[in-house]
């Protein structure tokens, strides 16, 4: 567990240096959910999206770029909403430990 | 139709690429900085003359500048009139 | 928020180089913004501007993102169409095939009549 | 008619910001609407509420407080470009544990969808740089 001192008062990693899957565990246990595989498959994409572009995706980018990778099936809002509910970018981008969000869209 | 707004002194890249920009039935409104390319006589103000726009110069920035006599082409006007051009003319394009 | 899809164009002119002030990444972010909330957009590469085609960009080491890695994902948000500035890639010797993100090279009067397209010209 | 503004200049630098908050007016008193005046980049310097000017030059912040004050015209600061140079509402002096908010009450901070709305639903967008 890290400490809660590592976190801000948003329950975001001040040093995204610091994450790791059990980090994100317990992310996402403060906020209510409990990682599946389905999840770990969303962070990871979350991941990827970021090294590969060097910012994290609006809700609309992170649709498509499902659709992209894991096929049309998982590329649709109802699926991200049902694994990370109200903000999916917001909320998997937050437990996937990257920059929080500077409330632009 | 375009309303070009330059706030860019004729030395600057943002002079060179409105001028390329500008298309015959657009107008030029200059402000700030922009309004040094009027100045009579200079090659910057004869490259003006010849972009094919209507030309405007915002009257209170020209003053500041020290520029009083600009050529007939150039009409001076004031916020009212910056409005009016706005109204006249379906988009604008600013370069700065 | 939502934004009612009132069938206006807008056209993102973008005339700064990427790492050399705030405006370039500003103008990026509306552009995404737009899109985002389903705009029809398209971006404008003018003058110095196009040295954001430039391939090879690596930003890590003076602390911002990647512009060129950023460029990349424009598809994902559904830019309609992004335009370049052929006078100012080649005087720059950006080509076609080396960009980030694939562009249509346009001559002066295409730009022209480009500009004249759009509902709204936004100047960055 | 309905205008929206959106304002790139710095407040101290130049004539933009100035001539965009006098052209705010006139459209006004030309009897058009207008929409919002979205600050972006530079421009979000104008909300600040701490900056001191010289008593013997313009208030930069004074017409923009008319404008909101006197004919309800809408100021919005661009969020992220806002925070970065340190110009923060009560929200966000919290949200990101600083030590006090520095904008005026008269503006807000959002979005770019903001920005987005005005765009959308404006029959002219003037933007004012430099």
């Amino acid at each position: 567990m890290l400490p809660a001192d590592r976190f801000d008062k948003e329950g975001f990693l001040r040093d995204l240096d610091d994450w790791e899957p059990s980090v994100a565990q317990q992310i996402a246990a403060g906020e209510g959910i409990e990682l599946t595989q389905a999840h770990w498959e969303l962070l990871n994409l979350l991941r990827d999206y970021y090294a590969e572009f060097d910012s994290s995706p609006a809700m609309r980018a992170l649709v498509k770029y499902c659709a992209v990778k894991l096929g049309k099936e998982k590329g649709r809002s109802i699926y991200l909403m049902s694994l990370f509910p109200g903000s999916p970018a917001k909320l998997g981008s937050k437990i996937a430990g990257l920059p929080k969000p500077e409330n632009c869209l | 139709m375009v309303l070009h707004t330059l706030n860019a002194s004729p030395n600057s890249a943002a002079f060179r690429d409105c001028l390329a920009a500008i298309a015959p039935g657009d107008a030029l409104l200059l402000l700030g900085d922009g309004v040094y390319c009027v100045r009579g006589a200079t090659p910057a103000c004869e490259a003006i003359l010849r972009c094919g726009a209507q030309l405007y110069a915002l009257d209170k920035d020209a003053r500041a500048a020290g520029i009083i006599a600009t050529p007939d082409t150039v009409t001076i006007t004031d916020m009212t009139g910056f409005v009016a051009l706005t109204a006249r003319y379906p988009r604008q394009l600013a370069w700065y | 928020m939502s934004v009612t899809v009132t069938g206006k164009k807008t056209l993102v002119v973008i005339r700064h180089t990427p790492y050399g002030s705030s405006l370039a990444r500003a103008a990026l972010d509306a552009a995404m913004a737009m899109a985002a909330f389903e705009q029809a957009i398209d971006i404008l590469f003018l003058g110095d501007g196009v040295l954001h085609l430039m391939p090879d960009q690596d930003s890590a080491a003076i602390g911002v993102n990647n512009v060129g890695k950023l460029l990349a994902s424009l598809p994902l948000y559904d830019i309609d169409s992004v335009y370049v500035d052929a006078a100012s890639a080649a005087k720059y010797r950006i080509a076609t095939y080396d960009t980030p993100i694939a562009g249509q090279f346009l001559d002066q009067a295409q730009i022209q009549q480009l500009l004249s397209r759009n509902d709204h010209l936004l100047g960055f | 008619m309905i205008y929206s503004l959106l304002v790139l200049s710095s407040p101290v630098s130049g004539q933009g910001a100035q001539t965009a908050a006098a052209f705010a007016e006139a459209v006004l008193a030309a009897g058009h609407t207008v929409r919002r005046v979205f600050f972006f980049d530079a421009g979000c310097y104008a909300g600040t509420d701490l900056a001191v000017f010289p008593q013997d030059e313009t208030d930069r912040l004074g017409p923009w407080i008319d404008l909101a004050e006197q004919q309800q015209v809408e100021l919005v600061l661009c969020i992220s470009s806002a925070i970065r140079r340190g110009q923060l509402d009560a929200t966000e002096a919290s949200r990101h544990e600083k030590p006090c908010a520095s904008v005026h009450p008269a503006f807000t901070l959002s979005g770019l969808g903001e920005l987005v709305d005005a765009t959308a639903n404006s029959d002219r967008l003037v933007t004012f740089g430099g």
